[in-house]
């Protein structure tokens, strides 16, 4: 599904460094491409997201903010709308709610409410969800209320060939972009083309493990839990397809509902809440494209539905746990007799 | 004079000098696109009572020497950004009045495709950004354009419009900081027409001013008489130069009046007949510029006459424009959501 | 389902006069309750939900805010904080988009991160949803996104009988309530109890027509256009039942699982986009604990998936018609022969 | 002179009137105060370094004089509201140092039982209103229970601490235009450490000062020295006596600095060791009362000795105490999402 083509042997990158890459290539090939944010320049990015950018491309390209998230995401939708192509980093997405509107009724909806003459090229990025213990006011992920909402795409990556191959593409792209990245990927060594033209399509979710018994739907950090239970129900003869959505908005139905014909069962993972989530799409999807095929119901392994605890042990009990998912795939596929 | 039809197509706002200010022509234009935004309202008005015009629609009447006397010493390349009572702004910058009202009545010619309203219009070409229809977001957003053009080292201003009830959003603070601190090429006009909504300028902020609500962060900050458009004209182009010489953001606070509701369905109670009467029977800017003419002898009563004729004229076409222009095609239900095209992007 | 007792005839009230009397009832017996927000004093309210109340309460109860959303919601949160029991009206709850980190991170976060400690008990009420061609940025459903989120209530009624008894129920509650109105309904008239009593409890949702065939599950000014569709499929011999939801967060499950075990057939009803939104998770919900018993999938009607365009005939097919919901309906009750 | 150990236990502030201020036991009990903070956020630091702290972790060391001097002026009732840079202010409200670290270590009896951490933690009974992570929220939030005191006729006045970084953030102007215009009881403190973050209070923030930040709307504001703690006393009074005399909000600026990095994860590259040493070695609030005391006669060598060995042993016990509480208790992961309480409701 990727569309470039291997030139070379992969060679290993962190997450972080391939974020970091994305942008300073597109910075170099367009120079109305630029970064702002809080921390992103001097401090190198409060994750070291955007180390090196202000060395190479100066201040007035690696803009470092004041601390007014919804002022700065005003004037960076003002100045996409007089012909720039910002990048706006949250320090964390949670931050973003201070902006929504701007995200919201600014970048999403002037398109459309011009009829079709202004458009807003902006991609707006950072860590999203959980990290590791700050608590409940840094810990939430946005991938449903960004997703609820046309005008906007959402993508939200795990590998770092994905991530930068789709940081590409969102920069490129002519419309607003949300771009979930997770800290604690950050520092996770990956795999990568060095392919100088990788460019990864938004709109294509990615088969990551093939199988035949059921399928698990992630997205960013949870692909890895996915690939781990499907690692340990392998040696239970439970054959796991893993499909990595890598962008919600649009959502790539097409390959979801392929799987799903083969598998007829359907587990979706997110780190998010589950009340009106992706899970809770996704089984919408299922009713409407795939109910003839499911024999078991789909179902949703989710954060729990609280505030994320500080707590070590209750922080733990709150994330999707690797046995979560297997007792989720377990549980359709077992659940087969009682439903033809 | 420019003719009001070609005007009303969209004619470039007037590049004077202060040495022409007093000029005849430039001075009934002043006068001409003035009138031309009060008779839009009156227009805009019918058209919602009759039900050709739905939802929200903010009447600009009374403030007109704001946009125009700006407008006038703007210069080519400047933009424009204001909130939902947009329709003046949008005249001033040269669109078409066809166009807006077509807008207003939801029709296919219309700036938005129909689409957007009366709260939200557009044209780059005009180089004017809407048409905003949250309080205060247009603040930020403005700012935004100021900063492109910094960055693209263009000598550019933008001008950004907010009442006084959007004085008070936060987001106006972070704009003025991030202004300030860049040095942005923005001219923030706040229009003080005393009342946002039915809250007066005393129950809703604090302080005995607008226009210092910059002070802390070292924007200067003037109080203008917005119903005397030489005054307007006069400020407004002090502080351009100021910031069109590199030295930042300037506040310019128009003291106004809007002599109607906040938007048709206000009866506007909450203010008595005889202070509307004060801004309206004594203070009107279109009055005071015409009693201005006369009594300087630059023009005579005739020249007026035939303005008012010209632009009756005009409105008729507006109308009938904007009332037989079709509904949009269904399919654009679904267009413009994304964008797939990479190449035109708004310049 | 509603607790109180019918004492007397019923009378004639419209919606915005039920909300009012809610409002000064609870104000009358407890002086911690006030209301805030932009124009509910002097002005009676900008669509005159509060008339009257600043004569009977005083300026000091019934606050006249700036237009500065952000600001007097989190000083609305610090004043439940403090022991009292504000109700801040948003004049649309577009606008609550300003305020939505101090609705999320200080009032529904607030009690867990205590351990228990800080109550907020707060009602954050006004017009949710289009009304008549307001424009893309005046016009967005809130209910899937609060409903999203732990630590708030979420609810959306529709009758004035039910928006007097929640709105009571929400003013009591120790919790933040999301109370999401419609200015369509303001000026409709409903009969209503004059049992001074009345208290609709949260969390219980309501069969408001009797049916066998299908169910709809709407909430707000769609339990309307639901009743109507129902009204019209009678005479092709379909008996619809309508779930009025009445509250959206916590969802009464119960109620619609016995629904659906009965009618064997869903469709859910928003004004809301379809992403994420509240018939996904009908969808999701009706997977966990109705699969067995569905002889259709679920299907959802809801606005489309654009921003709200303004002209008359687009805003009319953005909108979920009478007639979507009777062509979900049939196909539904036709689907049959192909899934079993 | 207060017990360390029962001052530890949430002795309530000091209650002084100007007389009493250069009184030794309240002299000494400053300094003690004072230390107590700096001794805390030491052992803070090297719990997070043994790993049993997690997440965020924000010191407070340079500080101190800001919380302990201000608290030292306020009255029975008046409540503290702070964000994430908290534990100073918590153990200066009085709040027990065992059960503050027992909550960054994340046990089941810290003051949120766990669920909170070091940055969302709050007493009631101490008026200690949180812990709020969210870069500038508490300023509406403790204008809001200013607003609390107001509309129940208290004499109360929540004092609102924000960061230089925090002070740029929109909503606090509009808490300050609302705490203007309805005369609330609320001391706003800026605690300008000259840094947000990695960014230079001259990098974030325009114009010259920060305690102006309120004057357009009429809000008095005032520079202090925040390493003095006898002028953060002074100018913390006659802010209070302003407030309660009913003439609504006032700012304080404090000027100070913390030694540290912005979090444990900081090695706050972005300064110079030559102006990390003018702060921490010239101008250190501890350090500088500690002279003064001594200079002053107002107490001996050994009177610091034994606050010195008191601390010591009483956060020996913190310590232990905050390892040895267990984990909460899984059933917690679903408690105090809603409350089913109605009676108790915050007092
Ligand atoms: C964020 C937000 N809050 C509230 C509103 C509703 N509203 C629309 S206009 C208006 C009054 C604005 O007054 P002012 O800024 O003085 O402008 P004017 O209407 O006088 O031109 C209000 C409260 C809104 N559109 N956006
Ligand atoms: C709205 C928001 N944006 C960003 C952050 C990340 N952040 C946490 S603390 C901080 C710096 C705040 O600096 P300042 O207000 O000066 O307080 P200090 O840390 O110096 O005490 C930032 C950017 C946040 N918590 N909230
Ligand atoms: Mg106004
Ligand atoms: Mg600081």
């Amino acid at each position: 599904m990727i569309t470039h083509h291997i030139m070379n042997e992969p060679k290993k990158i962190t997450l972080r460094e391939a974020l970091r890459d994305a942008m300073a290539e597109e910075m170099r090939r367009d120079s109305k491409v630029f970064l702002m944010g809080e921390e992103v320049g001097y401090y190198q990015g409060a994750y070291k997201v955007s180390q090196g950018l202000i060395d190479e491309f100066g201040p007035n390209r690696i803009v470092d903010t004041p601390i007014t998230e919804h002022g700065f995401t005003g004037l960076a939708v003002g100045a996409a709308f007089g012909g720039l192509k910002p990048i706006v980093e949250f320090m964390t997405f949670n931050f973003s709610m201070q902006a929504i509107d701007h995200i919201i009724n600014s970048a999403s909806k002037t398109l459309y409410m011009s009829g079709g003459q202004i458009q807003c090229p902006i991609v707006f990025r950072g860590p999203n969800g959980a990290a590791s213990r700050v608590g409940a006011q840094h810990s939430q992920c946005y991938a449903s209320w960004y997703a609820h909402c046309p005008g906007l795409k959402v993508v939200a990556p795990y590998s770092a060939e994905d991530a930068k191959g789709l940081l590409k593409a969102a920069i490129r792209d002519p419309n607003p972009v949300i771009f979930l990245e997770n800290e604690l990927l950050y520092g996770k060594s990956f795999d990568i083309s060095d392919d100088p033209d990788l460019i990864v399509p938004i709109g294509k979710a990615k088969v990551v493990r093939e199988g035949k018994d059921v399928t698990i739907t992630a997205f960013s950090l949870m692909v890895e839990h996915a690939l781990h239970a499907a690692e340990i129900l392998a040696k239970d003869n439970i054959s796991v397809e893993v499909v990595d959505l890598r962008t919600i908005r649009p959502l790539d139905v097409d390959t979801i509902v392929q799987s799903v014909k083969k598998t007829s069962r359907l587990v979706s993972l997110e780190e998010g809440w589950p009340f009106a989530g992706i899970g809770s799409e996704m089984s919408a999807l299922m009713m409407e494209h795939a109910f003839d095929y499911l024999d078991a119901p789909v179902i949703r392994v989710t954060g729990k539905d609280v505030p994320l605890p500080y707590a070590a042990n209750l922080e733990k009990l709150a994330l999707p746990q690797i046995d979560d998912i297997i007792n989720a795939v377990k549980s359709v596929c077992y659940s087969e007799m009682t439903l033809d | 004079m420019r003719n009001v039809k070609s005007m009303a197509k969209s004619t470039p706002p007037i590049q004077d000098t202060p040495s022409t200010l007093k000029d005849k022509a430039h001075m009934l234009n002043l006068y001409k696109d003035m009138l031309l935004i009060r008779r839009f309202e009156e227009r805009s008005a019918q058209l919602y009572g009759m039900g050709l015009i739905g939802g929200f629609c903010h009447l600009y009447i009374g403030q007109e020497a704001i946009v125009v006397g700006l407008q006038s010493v703007m210069q080519e390349g400047d933009s424009v950004i204001t909130s939902y009572r947009d329709h003046g702004h949008m005249l001033a910058c040269g669109m078409d009045p066809k166009r807006v009202m077509a807008e207003l009545t939801g029709r296919r010619d219309g700036y938005s495709k129909g689409k957007g309203g009366s709260m939200h219009m557009f044209s780059i070409e005009k180089r004017f950004y809407g048409g905003h229809g949250i309080v205060g977001a247009q603040v930020p957003i403005g700012t935004g354009l100021a900063f492109s053009y910094k960055y693209n080292n263009e000598k550019n201003v933008c001008v950004t419009y907010m009442g006084d009830g959007a004085v008070n959003q936060g987001q106006v603070y972070e704009a003025f900081n991030m202004a300030a601190l860049w040095k942005l090429p923005v001219l923030y006009i706040i229009e003080n027409n005393q009342y946002g909504m039915g809250t007066s300028v005393k129950r809703a902020a604090a302080g005995a001013t607008l226009c210092e609500r910059g002070q802390p962060y070292g924007i200067p900050g003037v109080r203008v008489d917005g119903m005397n458009i030489m005054e307007v004209q006069e400020q407004g182009k002090k502080a351009l130069d100021h910031i069109r010489a590199g030295k930042g953001p300037y506040i310019l606070e128009m003291m106004t009046y809007r002599y109607r509701g906040h938007s048709m369905s206000d009866p506007a109670k909450y203010r008595s007949k005889e202070e509307v009467s004060v801004w309206k029977d004594e203070r009107d800017p279109i009055e005071h510029l015409k009693n201005y003419i006369l009594a300087e002898q630059i023009a005579i009563q005739d020249d007026f006459t035939h303005i008012e004729k010209d632009l009756k004229v005009l409105m008729q076409e507006v109308v009938d424009f904007a009332q037989n222009s079709p509904e949009p095609d269904v399919d654009e239900l679904y267009t413009d959501i994304l964008t797939h095209d990479h190449a035109s992007h708004n310049e």
